[in-house]
């Protein structure tokens, strides 16, 4: 009986994985439901066993699967390691992911599962965490915080209990790698925090997963039941988010656990002193997490020699949005903006011109195709008044409009602010207002072009025009907006009001034709 | 008001109150019964209550229990 | 009746869950799991079993815009808007989707055969613009992704 | 005093590690406490950092942002609020850079806010507007009319305060307020984001909320959102006079805001150290009685109380009273009046009537009000530890580690203090509650108590006994504290009788009603959980065996070790803000001042000396003694300070019978009350606005009560007191009441130090203040008991006679609740009547079903002694077999249905347990209807003849 890999991951059930698996089912086949290999323009993609070698098709529909089956199909893509799209990555995280049945702890330990653990069972918790200092992993959130110092400051912390905190609350736009980690190798994860666990002296664990991840939900409490005794006394429990990206921020999240409102927190305490409970509390990224059973397995070293600068080892790029090879692409640092957006991503999906990209979600900043030779490095991006972030790329095209993506920017803020702080609370929602006074400003003076009537839904800033009271000019306008950016920038508690001006003064600074100023005007798009 | 209202008349009330002090200290025995009820009497009384007790003492043998009865015998003694 | 209910699937998850506090989110996907909204008259018994306050319990569930107080349409469309799918079209698919169902985003149409949420990313941020369509994700929208959405809900 | 705000530091300051830290701010060095933020170390250092979301008396939040400093090697702005202070650190609080950044802040607040500022009733009393001066705003370019939250209805649900959502800057210093000091959680931030709002419970106006008013989110309002109605109306205060609150015995301390002499509202004072800056709804707005149309202002006389009243001059009445007992003793001898003081009044009124009857009446028929309260605590403590009073402050309950509370409901009776309790309780110390009913201490939001035994009304001595059962049998007691501080030989007499077998938790099951297994693991939680802590109230004291339970609980915190260090001890909840002063006062008949015996030669020959007068070496009468006297025919007159008996005390006819039957009853009060209405004069009374003196709480403490306005009634009680006096003939003359407090301090030994010129400085001083305690005693009996070794009592359970039976199957208690107060004579006389406008009576379902009673119904409830009607309440607060109800209303006057049995020690009255029937009936009762003709009959006023 023929053996065929079919993903099951969201993004391939999106785009018909569930349909093309049963009707392989229906043809009498062995069906593995695997993860995904993270490039999405060959899903829905399956890999037919012969010969004890895997011959991938993608992407294949139902009505693929006698082509498919004999062999003739046109969409054959051989070893699908072999692709250039795999073959340049360096998979230290991801290396199951794609392959394996993510909830077949046969498959995993076959697959080096568990080594890491084992190894860190054998050490003393220090000599663990001078491991993870050793390699040089820094938090995957963003913030970019060395991880094994965090872990130390719990390892040292006296107290009665201790807890380890997954922050899977992967809110971003551009970002889907905690959701494939979870969904394609959620033993690795599990792996990672049992580690985490030894190492600081905590027993009980908590990962925290966005509702929107229904698939990663249901992946992470199997998992977790079929792994119990392989980490005990080590226990995991999922708790699921309600819609409020703001439990993203750590102390928000920790709130969120505790059963209140999704708010931040004042810091200090900081978390590893005073965190979940009040008790020491290890809260790392995802990525950060599950990059520690190789660094464990594989030695700090191995890790710590890939990387850049004071970047060291991988990260796992998602690139998103207008993009030809859309997918995760985990690779050491230091590869730039270009290679990963025109390489390896091949330009747009549309066909036209790249004008800009995100890089770091909806707080990261916006970069024009002049700065693509930037290096992927916490540094080097800081430097450039941007952010790595979670290390999502989103491409737009040239038919984006900044300053709609400046507005989108505020909305976006606006709609899940926790509601705390003034800058954030109020400043976002006049970010909004003041937006619509420079696009109707800039309107009123270039072409208007279509699709550009609808704002959104956020009602209370679509009646906020003042022409008579205020100076609505295009300078009195823009000069408010960089002020206003100024106050939200550092006055804000978090980094959801501390970081919506990036996107906003980047689209500003990088692409002034689109606020209006007096530049070279750009041809009409569409 | 209601016709079958109970209420103890004086009287009755200085018996009752007595024996009420006895039965709480018996406890101790009786000769520190005896004892701490007659100094609860004497230090808590006024003079015409504790006249009258003693008259009702002598006036109704048995109202009061053997300790309250030894008690108010010795208060009024002194 | 639906209180009733409620009072009763409380006590009886609370029963096996426990009562502290941080136990208020899980209880709260419960209710709405299975009754299909937060409803305000199951918030003193959900205070009463966390031992909270009812304004303790409302400052939550007002907190989390998946808690809905009152019910959702027959179907739910949840619609991203956020940027990966805006790249690919997603504010004209927005547009588009709020004519073809007949409902402005974030409501539910008079005959309560369909709400239409906006949701911010769902994680399929190569493949967009997405939505969750009764809990299914669908990538790839375009306007005939949208008529065969429309029939589904017609249905 | 003028008006000024007190200062807020901002945070509240640092729990003390015992180290300290130097750092510079603006350039000056400075050294303060470890983990003090940057804003209070600024505060208290001079300079002001602006601030909207911190104030002192809740944890820091860090949401407005104006607070932001420069820290020297650090980036960015940290909030001065949030940032504690740290060695070496260099902080910068004014730049140009941070004025930009406030700017920024302010500006973002101004474009939600109304700028009605000049018809806002805090215009001049708003920290918005003061801070948006402070950062010089001039200019909001974002104009007014983009979104906002203006324009929501206000909430005037609450009789005391206005919510006026519009004006709101989402600070939630009310919901921490709400959270941190009163402890109520009513409060919440509902939605997110821009459209996050202040919530009371689920969206709900503010009276159907969950609030108890205690105000605490009033006063940490920074604008006009949450503004007293006073306010609005009279406008903000141009002065400020501290003083001491009139309610019960937690004896918080207020700023009386004034307006010339208009009062516009009490403010909890930060300083104060009963409240620390909190308080409950009746000392903060329930005040309005003071000025109620119903209060009497003229002195009133009548030759028998069929007469109408007849207002006269001052001059006639006193003429009047004194002639009236001169002519009674003269007829029928010295002993035939005597007087009752009033715990409500101050500690010098109340020396001066005790003073009166002592030396004027020539005897000791002098009571009081405490006699039926705390009487038994008196007795038992005196005997027990050697000291009339509880052992603690209140602040040591912040050291408690298992808190067991019995007999009394603090969240109703003394809530001020039980929003400390559940502070406490909340940082995770354990709770056991001994108590018939569910009082909300046994569950309520965030405070859970580990044992409930809601045990069989008039069972204490049974339950106390088991718990000292189980802590001998298993060895929990702590031998070494016995050892040290006891008399080993009594504990061993003690230990042995109540390791008895027919003392255990099992043998006493079937009277108790209580689980055993629940009574052992309470008693060894409190003997073994750390510092453990007693507090208790009249359902402990207003028993048969009131004394011998409040000795049964001292045996037990003797017997753990928990007496003489913070954090544990026995502690009486006093019920009225003066009981414990009225007591030290020597307002029983048996004792002078400070609780010496009249007996007790020495002492009389001091008072005599002082008074030039021979004393009574006897005893006096108690208050059911002069009755009964009264209704023999022996006693004929009496004069009452403050005290309404008539409602107040036990058995209503017995008392009617008795006030009935003498011939000159006079009534000092400031309404015409129950008891009036079987007086012969009226003398008005003047309220605790309107008098200088001093109140003693339940801690000991003695505080000031000052005057803020001129006494309506014209005269201050202290010197109608001393009209009568001299009247009588004796030769008082004092022009201050601190003249009466040095007359107290040289005749008392406990309040030797004891001077206004030190309470004005110190703010208070908890008794014993003399030579040996310079600075007063906060907790009592350290390293020893006040009367050598501690005693432990046998206490034996004697049932009460009171007991069910066919006829009266139910056992009815009594209490309160937090809206009203006592009697209600003030309380009803306020708008708190929107909380509690009447007494219902409390019964189980079962109970309630059997008798076919539904909730809302009328009820008749029936004992010996009498009957009365009320509106039946369904609940499961009360155990099958139990009823309750509250005493606060004449018009249910629950006290015609308590019988005159007392404590065997002190005669407190046994309120708690009374053999009752309940059935449904139709409205009040025949005797009700009769009462209300009578009262309103006797209350009748004649048209004044000639003017004075």
């Amino acid at each position: 009986m023929k053996r065929v890999y079919v993903s099951r991951d969201m993004a391939s059930v999106a785009l018909g994985a569930d349909e093309v698996a049963h009707a392989f089912e229906a043809a009498g086949c062995e069906v593995v439901r695997t993860g995904s290999r993270g490039l999405f323009s060959i899903e829905p993609l399956v890999e037919v066993e012969s010969e004890g070698k895997r011959i991938g098709f993608g992407p294949v529909g139902p009505a693929d699967i006698a082509a498919v089956l004999d062999g003739s199909h046109e969409a054959r893509l051989g070893d699908v390691a072999a692709l250039p799209f795999f073959a340049g990555q360096q998979r230290f995280t991801f290396a199951r992911c794609g392959v394996i049945d993510p909830l077949s702890l046969k498959d995993y330990a076959e697959h080096g599962g568990w080594r890491g653990l084992e190894t860190a069972r054998g050490m003393t918790p220090q000599a663990v965490v001078d491991a993870v200092k050793a390699s040089g992993l820094r938090g995957r959130g963003g913030a970019g915080f060395p991880t094994g110092i965090k872990w130390q400051t719990v390892l040292d912390a006296v107290s009665d209990a201790k807890f380890i905190v997954c922050n899977a609350d992967e809110g971003d736009s551009g970002t889907f790698a905690d959701r494939m980690l979870v969904e394609g190798d959620p033993f690795c994860l599990i792996e990672g925090m049992a580690i985490a666990g030894h190492a600081v002296g905590a027993s009980h664990g908590y990962i925290y997963i966005r509702s929107e991840y229904p698939f990663a939900i249901a992946a992470m409490r199997e998992a977790i039941q079929l792994s119990a005794e392989r980490t005990a006394p080590f226990t995991l429990e999922v708790r699921v988010g309600a819609g409020a990206y703001v439990c993203g921020e750590e102390t928000a999240l920790l709130e969120s656990i505790e059963g209140k409102r999704g708010q931040v927190r004042a810091k200090p305490p900081l978390p590893a002193l005073a965190g979940l409970f009040g008790r020491p509390t290890v809260i790392n990224n995802l990525l950060s997490l599950a990059a520690v059973p190789f660094i464990l397995a594989e030695g700090a070293k191995a890790y710590a020699d890939v990387g850049f600068g004071r970047s060291r080892g991988t990260i796992p790029v998602q690139l998103a949005g207008n993009v030809k090879h859309g997918g995760l692409y985990e690779i050491g640092f230091g590869i730039t903006l270009g290679e990963l957006v025109n390489d390896i991503g091949g330009g747009t999906a549309s066909g036209r011109p790249v004008r800009a990209v995100q890089v770091g979600g909806p707080l990261g900043a916006y970069f024009p195709p002049s700065m693509f030779d930037l290096p992927f490095d916490y540094e080097a991006f800081a430097q450039a008044g941007g952010l790595i972030g979670h290390a999502g790329i989103t491409v737009f095209d040239d038919s984006v409009d900044m300053a709609h993506m400046a507005r989108f920017a505020m909305e976006f803020c606006a709609v899940e602010s926790c509601g705390k702080c003034t800058p954030c609370r109020i400043g976002s929602t006049r970010g909004v207002e003041v937006m619509d006074r420079i696009i109707a400003a800039r309107d009123s003076a270039t072409v208007v072009q279509a699709g550009r009537n609808w704002e959104g839904y956020l009602q209370k800033a679509l009646n906020s025009r003042t022409p008579d009271r205020i100076d609505t000019g295009l300078e009195a306008q823009t000069a408010l907006l960089r002020d206003l950016c100024d106050t939200m920038k550092h006055g804000s508690l978090c980094a959801l009001g501390g970081f919506t001006p990036y996107p906003v003064l980047s689209a500003l600074d990088h692409f002034p034709e689109d606020f209006g100023a007096k530049s070279p005007v750009k041809e009409a798009a569409e | 008001m209601s016709d079958e209202n109970e209420v103890m008349s004086t009287e009755d009330r200085l018996i009752y109150m007595a024996n009420q002090i006895a039965r709480n200290v018996a406890a101790l025995g009786e000769a520190e019964a005896v004892a701490m009820t007659a100094d609860h009497i004497r230090a808590f009384w006024d003079p015409a209550m504790k006249q009258r007790i003693a008259l009702l003492a002598a006036a109704r043998p048995g109202a009061l229990s053997p300790i309250a009865a030894a008690a108010v015998g010795r208060v009024v003694a002194l | 009746m639906q209180q009733e209910d409620a009072t009763r699937l409380i006590e009886d998850w609370t029963r096996t869950h426990g009562r502290t506090r941080d136990r208020l989110l899980p209880l709260l996907h419960m209710l709405q799991e299975e009754i299909g909204f937060i409803d305000d008259a199951a918030i003193p018994a959900i205070a009463t079993a966390l031992n909270l306050s009812r304004a303790d319990v409302h400052g939550v569930v007002t907190f989390y815009h998946d808690f809905r107080r009152t019910p959702a349409g027959r179907h739910v469309v949840k619609l991203c808007r956020a940027e990966s799918c805006q790249a690919r079209g997603a504010t004209a698919i927005e547009k588009a989707a709020t004519d073809r169902l007949g409902v402005p985003m974030g409501e539910t149409r008079p005959d309560g055969q369909v709400t239409l949420e906006p949701v911010y990313c769902l994680g399929l941020c190569a493949v967009g613009p997405n939505a969750l369509v009764d809990g299914r994700p669908v990538a790839r929208i375009d306007a005939a992704t949208l008529d065969r959405i429309a029939q589904e809900i017609a249905a | 005093m003028s008006y000024t705000r007190e200062t807020d530091h901002g945070t509240p300051p640092a729990i003390s590690t015992g180290r300290s830290v130097t750092l510079t701010i603006d350039g000056d060095t400075v050294t303060m406490p470890e983990g003090t933020s940057i804003m209070r170390a600024a505060s208290l250092t001079g300079c002001s950092i602006p601030k909207l979301c911190a104030t002192d008396n809740v944890e820091s939040f860090g949401s407005c942002r104006l607070c932001l400093v420069e820290v020297e090697g650090r980036n960015g702005y940290p909030a001065s609020c949030t940032t504690p202070i740290a060695e070496g650190m260099v902080v910068r609080t004014q730049s140009e850079r941070l004025k930009q950044l406030r700017r920024g802040v302010m500006e973002l607040y101004i474009s939600d806010h109304p700028l009605d500022c000049l018809t806002c009733p805090a215009n001049g009393d708003c920290e918005l507007q003061e801070q948006a001066g402070a950062v010089g705003l001039r200019d909001v370019r974002y104009g007014y009319d983009g979104a906002t939250n203006m324009g929501q209805a206000k909430d005037r649900s609450n009789p005391y305060f206005d919510f006026d959502p519009s004006k709101c800057i989402v600070c939630s210093r009310c919901v921490r307020a709400c959270d941190e000091v009163q402890g109520t959680f009513a409060l919440t931030i509902e939605g997110r984001g821009f459209d996050s709002r202040v919530s009371p419970s689920q969206g709900r106006d503010f009276l159907s909320s969950e609030c108890v008013s205690c105000g605490a989110c009033v006063q940490a309002c920074p604008t006009a959102t949450l503004t007293e109605k006073k306010v609005v109306e009279i406008g903000t205060p141009d002065r400020a006079v501290v003083t001491t609150c009139a309610y019960c015995g937690v004896g918080c301390t207020f700023r009386a805001e004034m307006r010339g002499e208009e009062l516009v509202r009490m403010v909890p004072w930060k300083d104060g150290k009963a409240n620390h800056g909190h308080s409950c709804v009746k000392g903060r707005f329930a005040w309005g009685y003071a000025q109620h149309r119903d209060r009497i202002l003229k002195p009133m006389i009548r030759a028998s109380v069929d007469e109408p009243w007849r207002e006269v001059s001052w001059e006639e009445a006193i003429a009047h009273t004194a002639s009236e007992f001169r002519r009674i003793q003269a007829k029928y001898g010295t002993r035939s009046i005597g007087g009752i003081t009033s715990s409500r009044c101050t500690n010098e009124e109340t020396f001066l009537v005790q003073k009166l009857i002592r030396q004027g009446f020539g005897n000791n028929n002098v009571d009081t009000c405490a006699r039926v309260c705390h009487s038994p605590t008196g007795y038992g403590l005196k005997t027990t530890f050697g000291t009339s009073a509880g052992t603690q402050d209140f602040d040591s309950v912040m050291q408690a580690d298992v808190i067991l509370v019995i007999g009394a409901n603090p969240t109703d009776g003394h809530p001020v203090f039980a929003s400390r309790m559940k502070k406490r309780l909340r940082q995770g110390a354990k709770l056991i509650v001994i108590d018939p009913r569910r009082i909300d201490l046994v569950k309520s939001p965030h405070v859970e108590a580990s044992h409930h035994l809601p045990l069989r009304p008039g069972t204490n001595v049974a339950m106390l006994t088991a718990l000292a059962h189980v802590i001998v049998t298993e060895k929990l007691y702590d031998e070494a504290f016995i050892r040290d501080r006891c008399d080993w030989d009594e504990f061993a007499e003690w230990a042995d009788f109540v390791s008895e077998p027919q003392r255990s938790p099992e043998a006493v099951e079937p009277l108790t009603g209580v689980k055993a297994t629940e009574v052992r693991a309470a008693a060894r939680l409190y003997a073994t959980g750390g510092n453990g802590a007693i507090y208790y109230g009249l359902g402990v004291t207003e028993h048969s065996q009131g004394s011998s339970t409040v000795m049964a609980i001292a045996n037990l915190a003797m017997a753990t070790g928990n007496i003489g260090r913070e954090g544990v001890g026995v502690n009486p909840l006093r019920g009225q803000n003066n009981v414990q002063g009225a007591c030290d006062m020597g307002s029983f008949p048996h004792e002078f001042s400070g609780y010496r015996h009249v007996s007790d030669d020495a002492v009389r020959g001091q008072f005599e000396q002082a008074w030039g007068v021979t004393l009574d070496a006897e005893p006096g009468l108690r208050i059911p003694n002069m009755l009964d006297a009264a209704t023999d025919g022996t006693f004929k007159g009496i004069f009452i300070q403050g005290e309404d008996i008539l409602q107040s005390d036990p058995n209503t006819h017995h008392v009617a019978a008795g006030l009935a039957a003498m011939e000159c009853v006079v009534v000092q009060d400031l309404f015409l009350n129950e008891t009036a209405n079987y007086a012969h004069v009226f003398l008005p009374g003047s309220t605790f606005l309107e008098k200088d003196g001093t109140f003693t709480n339940a801690e000991r403490r003695i505080q000031r009560v000052r005057r803020v306005m001129a006494p309506l009634n014209g005269h201050a009680d202290w010197q109608i007191v001393q009209l009568v006096a001299q009247a009588m003939g004796l030769g008082w003359s004092y022009a201050h009441p601190s003249e009466i407090m040095d007359e107290i301090a040289a005749l008392t030994p406990t309040f030797a130090g004891v001077h206004y010129d030190r309470l004005d400085a110190e703010g208070s001083l908890q008794w014993p203040a003399n030579d040996a305690a310079p600075d007063g005693t906060p907790t009592m009996h350290i390293g020893g008991f006040v009367r050598g070794r501690g005693k432990f009592v046998v206490t034996d359970y004697v049932p009460t006679d009171e007991k069910t039976g066919p006829r009266f199957p139910l056992l009815l208690t009594t209490g309160r609740i937090l809206s009203q107060y006592n009697v209600g004579a003030q309380t009803r006389r306020t708008a708190n009547a929107a909380w509690h406008p009447e007494d219902r009576l409390e019964i189980h379902p079962n109970d309630a079903e059997n008798r076919g009673i539904s909730d809302g119904d009328w009820v008749s409830l029936k004992s010996r002694a009498g009957e009365t009607s009320l509106r039946a309440l369904i609940t499961e607060r009360v155990a099958p077999g139990v009823v309750y109800t509250t005493f606060h209303h004449p018009d249910t006057q629950a006290n015609v249905i308590t019988t005159d049995y007392s404590d065997w020690a002190t005669n407190c009255p046994e309120y708690k347990v009374t053999a009752v029937q309940v059935m449904r009936s139709n409205g009040p009762s025949d005797w009700q209807r009769d009462y209300a003709e009578q009262a309103r009959h006797s209350r009748r006023i004649a048209p004044l003849e000639a003017a004075e």
